[in-house]
């Protein structure tokens, strides 16, 4: 069979890092395959590249038999390319029928931009995508999920040979995710070439027919699915065989640390009570948007509840900042890495100190030897891969930026700590160094509360599970009693079957 | 769209005109009469044509700090034109204003674009070269009333309709720029860029580029105004509308588009900038001492802004169902 | 060796004192042995005078002669000046006295004031309402001789002054306030800009709002700036003294301080073919009467300044 | 990134250097401007190398530079204030009123200090308490701070400052180095320490480059906003003082347009004017740079206008020349 797009030989370096070296890859109409890599393996870049946002510094992209060229990301999509990117990119400001249409909006004859077949064609997009959304609005009116549906109708509205999704599932919920896995099976069916980046290996193994590995920037393996198992692509993405990625340990629960009780905001939740306690990882289970991440604000301070009460130790303790928190020793972990997580324009060891300070200066004197030191220790321990610590993180791969925003808050020596979906988007390797991490620090009589949407970690990794749906608890569940279903069923707010 | 266009927060500015309006109309009636508002319109006109300029520029995330510059080297060139040659068509003149400006315009947006220098610090130098260029230029001289041609005086003042050109000439830059916003990919384009630059690139929109654009059209109209202003004023010298560049920013912001780019609409910018003319006409026949304008402009911004940001500030995503339904 | 005396202005590019540069340069011409150094900031400010003064010091010129944005701020500037030996004399816009050895007044303020009040009033038979538009609310001159305008306001019956308003000695701000002022006073018969750069503006917007006529534009002014203003009748007079005279008599003075001659109260200094300037009990000596431009002498006058 | 996986992996603190740092940092391009700029001045003017010609030239610079320190430290937040100068006047202002009520020295400078606190406490509450954008709060304010000046004062002038007075403008501590330069010398210091040493300054910088990130780290960022305009409104008033100790005399329409001079300088001084990075030696060097350009081409009788071309074309072409150089650099490489 023909490729509809092959790549020959392509490389790419960005200061002091090579991200692709000499890598060729062939995707084939009708026919899913799947790329997969640890972070930084370069797959986001390979996506850039044939997409026009990159320009290699060597090799050849080939379109049908001939060579193709991208300067721009509207080459690539004349060429027939499209993708969904790995970041949302689109714009707040503007309605969900213009954000499918930028750059290539129906005309009328005066080559003015035509309002009604724009509004008109969106919304036949969006339903092919799956969703029913009014494309008049403004697209900063909706939820993180059905953005991510406006994007994939995007995508769709180019009329492309070849379509790539970068992690296109992480930051949707269920429902979502199986949507679309029907709409690749649809896309395929129509004979496109699809590149299918993730992380997930259920997924991969349910939709892809052919599978290419990336590690640091090289291709290392490539075939089909069919004749591949999941340990070995693991091998093959790592070098090496990863034990469990899960790696609970049994702790004795001590006595509760934090009670929360009748926790409230006018908009965002209400009624939230549970305790948490010495060497427990409690997790807080929910569909995207269940308000998890607000609740969890708030309870450092970041926004100010209307009610409740929280008592860390027994003592009743008012948090009206994130400073305080982490004086009182609860720290937050936050899930937007780019936004609220690292500083991408400050060096590693700055980066991880900067809630330390206190510990690491002398009278409000910075003493970088200290900063170093503390630096090296965390980032050691959560096997960050950087040329130095005197690197700025925006160089960094996503995943390791994660390491690092980890490692900061882990270096203020807390006695509780709040993940919120701390593995997102992260490879498996970094996860099971994430998880392991978390055990341990649970088996040192910290507590931990980790805040996730990926039923595995919450059913590996909690003791106990909270499941949070539209702003309330919908159920409780110990270790024991943990089932997939259960969990499902709580979030999308489904009574149990009789 | 239409919805997009009254967003409350120009119906909130139409309101604070209306109501200026009447505040001046009791303490001096005659300021309302259609006459006079028409020739306050006219009067605010070139700042109206210039805050449509600034406001592609500050859509875009961008800012034009050498707008009053650049309107001074072009309006000094243009005189320089008819004081030399008095025979030169006055349409050619104008051309030749508008291609002068617009070619300053693509100096200030090749630097951010080729060379990736912010904005602000582009126009902060290109500001105070444009000035040093008409010193240079005019060595210092000033071109008075009696070196221009009478008609070169007499365009912006001739009436159509019995309106004077200079008010029609600001409303067809409205309408056009109208126009390019709504119904243009470029117009488009200015918003995406502004909105997301990041998400800009993915969409195949060349950001440079269409900072470029936006730059080129703010100069082309700052290098219009330069001829207006230098015809109805009937001087040309180095340091004219010295200082403008901040009304000019001034009126976009209180006509409410973001000085973070991506927000704000044609209305806005219009009205904003009449707003500021109706005070400055105002002022001085209300018998508020001369001395007392700069403290109330420097309010009125600081009220805007606060009024904007209350109109702008998000709702917040509403998780709780029974609370969306209050 | 030549001697060097500086002329600094208010800023540079204004025809008035383009004109007296002239004068200066003539001074020099016929003295022979001196250097004129012409030179001001470019906005009208004292902070900007003040930075020129330092480097004419550091250049150690033998004369300062300033005309002033500010009486006070450039005191201490001029000071530090005359600690060093420079002789400095302030004329067109004074300095406080202890800024400079003499000021030299392009004539005397109450017969300005006088002069500009006559002006508009012997255009106005019947007397009514006349309005002043001044340069910046801190010009020195402006304000002295608006002061003696006002002293002798009672000698013109029916005269009535209604506002005083501020063009920043800026086209288009005296424009607008011109504006205002037509606005604001329907009765209006005449405007005083004792300001050559207000002058041209109002005589300008009160040609716009079409009240030729109605409204008379007078004041100081430069007779090439209005020629066209009093043909068209905008204008039926105005008044100046001849700035290449001042610039002239400055540069004289300055080379006869240079030469030892002691500024005090009661001391003639030379001013060639101007004769001399007697100074008063305030070190201050005053040329001559302004002179008036009208129709029938404006358009020789303008091919000169 | 060849090595192996199976080890943890030794990173080291840094890869370069201090000298290599130092070496291509901005400074090190800044001072070689200024000694091209120092050496040109000596060849051009006889007058240029004279101790108290060199002097008197750094009045040129001082007090904005005083108020450059702090507009730094609020630039690298990611933040601006655009109404320094006008705070001058309003201070100058107030200075002026109450000699008029007889008060002598000491209370003046109590009282140019407090009036700068207070506009800059004004600023600050606007934009941390509020959320406003700094660039629009401080142009409203620069028109309402210099409107009140110019409502007390109108076409006034207040002067007849005590003698006593002078000398923050005038007075020499020693030799040649006037009260000013010595003010500026010790700020820089001050100010240079601050920003680079202690935790105070490293808030400044986590701020300027990510300011979510920085809240969630435990950074009070809305106190520290607020302190940096306190900062600049106090900076203001401390040259407010001196300028009108230098004038002897209040007007208005004092230290016009210095806002953009200011701004101007803080960005040749290398600071990021979107935040996040600058440093006080840039910032100090910026000064010199500008103070020597005035002040050489003011020896050669050159337009005020001609000297601003030239640092417009400075600022420029500093900014851009790093960044032709390092894609020479890349399209050499490649
Ligand atoms: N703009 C950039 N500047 C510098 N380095 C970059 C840039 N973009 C990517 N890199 C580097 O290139 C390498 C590959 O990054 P890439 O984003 O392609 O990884 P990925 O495989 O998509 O990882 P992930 O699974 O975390 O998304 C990483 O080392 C990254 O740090
Ligand atoms: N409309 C939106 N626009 C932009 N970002 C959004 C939107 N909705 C949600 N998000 C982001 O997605 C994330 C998840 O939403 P939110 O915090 O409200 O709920 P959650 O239950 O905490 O979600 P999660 O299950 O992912 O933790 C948040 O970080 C939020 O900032
Ligand atoms: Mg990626
Ligand atoms: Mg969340």
């Amino acid at each position: 069979m023909k490729p509809a797009i092959a790549l020959e030989g392509i490389s790419k370096s960005f200061p002091g890092v090579k991200a692709l070296s000499d890598v060729s890859l062939a995707l084939y109409p009708g026919s899913v395959t799947a790329l997969i890599g640890e972070n930084g393996a370069g797959k986001s870049t390979l996506v850039k590249i044939l997409t026009g946002i990159y320009q290699p510094d060597e090799g050849t992209i080939s379109v049908g038999d001939q060579e193709a060229h991208f300067p721009t990301a509207l080459a690539a999509a004349r060429a027939g390319v499209t993708a969904i990117h790995q970041e949302t990119v689109l714009f707040d400001e503007l309605s969900v029928a213009e954000n499918i249409f930028l750059g290539h909006a129906p005309r009328n004859r005066f080559g003015l931009i035509d309002w009604k077949k724009l509004n008109a064609d969106a919304r036949a997009l969006l339903s092919r995508a799956g969703a029913d959304l009014d494309p008049t609005i403004r697209l900063r009116d909706l939820g993180i999920a059905k953005k991510h549906l406006v994007a994939i109708a995007r995508a769709l509205s180019i009329d492309a040979q070849v379509v790539i999704m970068d992690e296109p599932t992480a930051a949707l919920s269920h429902k979502e995710i199986h949507e679309l896995y029907a709409l690749v099976e649809r896309l395929k069916a129509d004979g496109k070439a699809i590149l299918f980046i993730s992380h997930k290996f259920d997924e991969i193994f349910r939709i892809a027919d052919r599978y290419t590995v990336f590690r640091d920037g090289t291709m290392v393996d490539e075939g089909l699915i069919a004749d591949v198992s999941q340990d070995e692509l693991v091998r093959l993405m790592v070098g090496r065989a990863v034990g469990s990625v899960y790696p609970k340990k049994d702790v004795a629960i001590g006595e509760p640390v934090l009670t929360v009780s009748g926790y409230r905001h006018p908009t965002e939740f209400e009624d939230i009570n549970f305790e948490l306690r010495r060497g427990e990882i409690l997790g807080f289970y929910g569909l995207v948007g269940a308000g998890r991440s607000e609740f969890m604000q708030s309870l450092i301070g970041v926004t100010r509840p209307s009610a409740g009460a929280v008592r860390l130790d027994g003592e009743v303790l008012v948090i009206r900042s994130p400073s305080e928190a982490i004086r009182a020793g609860i720290v937050y972990v936050p899930e937007e890495r780019g936004r609220q997580g690292a500083i991408i324009g400050l060096p590693i060891f700055q980066n991880v100190t900067l809630p330390s300070l206190s510990r690491t200066s002398r009278s409000g004197f910075l003493k970088l030897a200290n900063e170093f030191a503390l630096a090296r220790e965390y980032t050691t321990r959560l096997d960050l891969r950087a040329a130095s610590l005197d690197q700025d993180v925006g160089t960094l791969s996503g995943g390791n930026q994660q390491k690092v925003v980890i490692a900061k808050w882990l270096a203020t020596k807390p006695k509780v700590i709040i993940l919120d979906e701390p593995t997102k988007g992260i490879d498996i390797g970094s996860k099971a160094a994430v998880h392991a991490f978390m055990s341990e620090l649970a088996a040192q009589g910290l507590s931990v509360i980790m805040v996730s949407s990926e039923i595995p970690e919450i059913m590996g990794m909690s003791d106990r599970v909270i499941v949070m749906r539209e702003g309330r608890i919908a159920g409780r569940f110990e270790r024991a009693e943990l089932t997939a279903e259960k969990l499902v069923r709580a979030a999308a707010g489904i009574q149990e079957a009789a | 769209m239409m919805a997009n266009i009254l967003r409350n927060r120009e119906l909130l500015l139409v309101g604070a005109i209306a109501v200026l309006l009447a505040l001046i109309t009791w303490r001096f009636p005659p300021f309302v009469a259609p006459a006079n508002l028409g020739r306050v319109y006219n009067d605010t006109s070139i700042l109206i044509i210039l805050a449509l300029g600034q406001m592609a520029v500050i859509l875009t995330r961008c800012i034009d700090l050498s707008m009053a510059a650049n309107l001074a080297l072009s309006g000094m060139v243009a005189a320089m034109l008819n004081a030399a040659f008095p025979g030169l068509p006055i349409p050619l003149i104008i051309l030749a204003a508008v291609a002068l400006g617009t070619l300053l315009g693509m100096i200030n947006g090749a630097l951010v674009w080729k060379l990736d220098i912010p904005p602000i610090v582009v126009t902060l130098g290109t500001l105070t070269i444009y000035r040093g260029l008409i010193f240079l230029l005019s060595g210092g001289k000033w071109i008075n009333a009696h070196q221009m041609s009478d008609a070169f005086k007499a365009l912006p003042r001739d009436e159509l309709f019995g309106f004077p050109v200079l008010s029609w000439l600001s409303l067809v830059m409205i309408a056009l720029v109208f126009l390019l916003m709504s119904r243009t990919a470029l117009g488009r384009a200015f918003y995406a860029v502004g909105g997301n630059p990041h998400a800009a690139v993915y969409t195949g929109i060349d950001v440079g580029r269409t900072r470029f654009s936006a730059y080129c059209i703010s100069g082309a109209l700052a290098g219009l105004s330069g001829y207006l202003w230098v015809s109805r004023y009937a001087v040309a010298y180095v340091d004219i509308a010295a200082g403008f560049e901040l009304d000019i920013i001034a009126a976009c912001v209180i006509g409410g588009i973001s000085i973070a780019g991506g927000i704000g609409t044609v209305a806005g910018a219009v009205l904003g900038a009449l707003f500021l003319g109706v005070i400055k006409n105002a002022l001085p026949v209300i018998n508020i001492s001369p001395f007392a304008q700069l403290a109330i402009s420097g309010m009125v911004i600081i009220v805007a802004v606060a009024v904007n940001a209350r109109a702008e500030r998000r709702k917040g995503r509403v998780i709780l169902r029974k609370a969306e339904a209050v | 060796e030549n001697k060097k005396i500086a002329l600094v202005v208010k800023a540079l590019g204004i025809g008035f004192f383009e004109a007296a540069n002239k004068g200066a340069q003539e001074a020099a011409k016929e003295l022979g042995d001196v250097e004129v150094i012409y030179t001001g900031p470019t906005t009208t400010t004292a902070e900007g005078q003040i930075e020129v003064i330092n480097s004419l010091i550091a250049q150690k010129v033998d004369a300062i002669a300033v005309s002033t944005n500010d009486t006070d701020a450039l005191v201490p500037a001029l000071k530090k000046a005359m600690d060093r030996g420079i002789k400095v004399i302030s004329w067109d816009s004074g300095v406080a006295k202890d800024g400079r050895l003499m000021h030299l007044n392009p004539s005397s303020s109450p017969l300005i004031g006088n002069m500009i009040i006559k002006l508009a009033a012997d255009n106005l038979p019947e007397g009514g309402d006349v309005a002043v538009l001044s340069a910046t609310a801190t010009s020195t001159n402006q304000n002295t001789w608006i002061a003696e305008m006002k002293k002798v306001q009672g000698n013109y019956k029916g005269i009535n002054v209604v506002a005083t308003v501020y063009g920043d000695d800026l086209a288009d701000k005296s424009y607008r306030e011109t504006q205002g002022l037509i606005q604001s006073y329907p009765n209006l018969k005449a405007i005083i800009a004792p300001t050559s750069v207000g002058i041209v503006a109002a005589a300008q917007a009160v040609t716009d709002a079409g009240k030729i006529g109605q409204i008379n534009v007078t004041g100081l002014g430069l007779p090439s700036e209005m020629a066209g203003h009093v043909k068209s009748g905008a204008s039926k007079s105005f008044a100046i003294w001849n700035p290449i005279d001042l610039g002239y008599s400055a540069t004289m003075v300055a080379y006869d301080l240079i030469n030892g001659a002691e500024a005090k109260p009661g001391a003639e200094l030379k001013m060639g073919r101007m004769g001399a300037v007697k100074l008063d009990d305030n070190n201050e000596g005053a040329m001559a009467d302004p002179f008036v431009y009208d129709a029938k002498n404006v358009e020789e006058f303008a091919k000169i300044f | 990134m060849a090595e192996t996986h199976l080890t943890p992996r030794h990173i080291p603190d840094r890869l370069e250097g201090r000298s290599a740092r130092l070496l291509k940092s901005w400074e090190s391009l800044l001072l070689v401007v200024a000694c091209l700029i120092f050496l040109g001045n000596s060849l051009a003017s006889p007058y240029f190398l004279d101790p108290w010609n060199l002097s008197d030239a750094t009045f040129n610079f001082t007090e904005k530079a005083m108020i450059a320190f702090a507009m730094a430290l609020v630039i690298i937040s990611g933040e601006i204030d655009l109404s320094v100068a006008s705070i001058i006047a309003l201070a100058s202002t107030a200075m002026g009123y109450a000699v008029q009520l007889g008060f002598d020295t000491p209370a003046l400078v109590v009282i140019g200090l407090s009036v700068g606190l207070l506009c800059g406490a004004i600023n600050g509450l606007l934009i941390t308490g509020l959320g406003l954008p700094s660039i629009v709060v401080t142009i409203g304010t620069m028109s309402l701070f210099r409107g009140l000046s110019f409502i007390i004062l109108g076409d006034q002038a207040f002067t007849g400052y005590p003698d006593s007075f002078s000398w923050f403008g005038q007075g020499y501590v020693w030799w040649v180095f006037s009260f000013e330069f010595t003010l500026f010398v010790s700020l820089a210091v001050v100010y240079g320490v601050v920003l680079h040493k202690t935790n105070f300054g490293r808030a400044v910088y986590a701020i300027g480059n990510n300011q979510t990130a920085a809240l969630f780290s435990g950074i009070r960022v809305a106190r520290i906003k607020f302190i940096l305009f306190l900062l600049t409104g106090l900076m203001a008033g401390l040259a407010s003082i001196c300028l009108t100790s230098r004038l002897g005399s209040t007007r208005p329409s004092i230290a016009l347009g210095w806002e953009l001079e200011v701004v101007t300088m803080v960005v040749l001084g290398g600071v990021n004017i979107l935040g996040g990075s600058g440093t006080i030696p840039g910032v100090v060097l910026a000064a010199l740079i500008m103070g020597m350009v005035t002040f050489g081409f003011g020896l050669l009788n050159v337009p005020g206008i001609v000297m601003s071309i030239f640092i417009g074309l400075l600022l420029i072409s500093v900014i851009a020349l790093p960044i032709l150089w390092r894609r020479a650099r890349q399209r050499l490489a490649h």
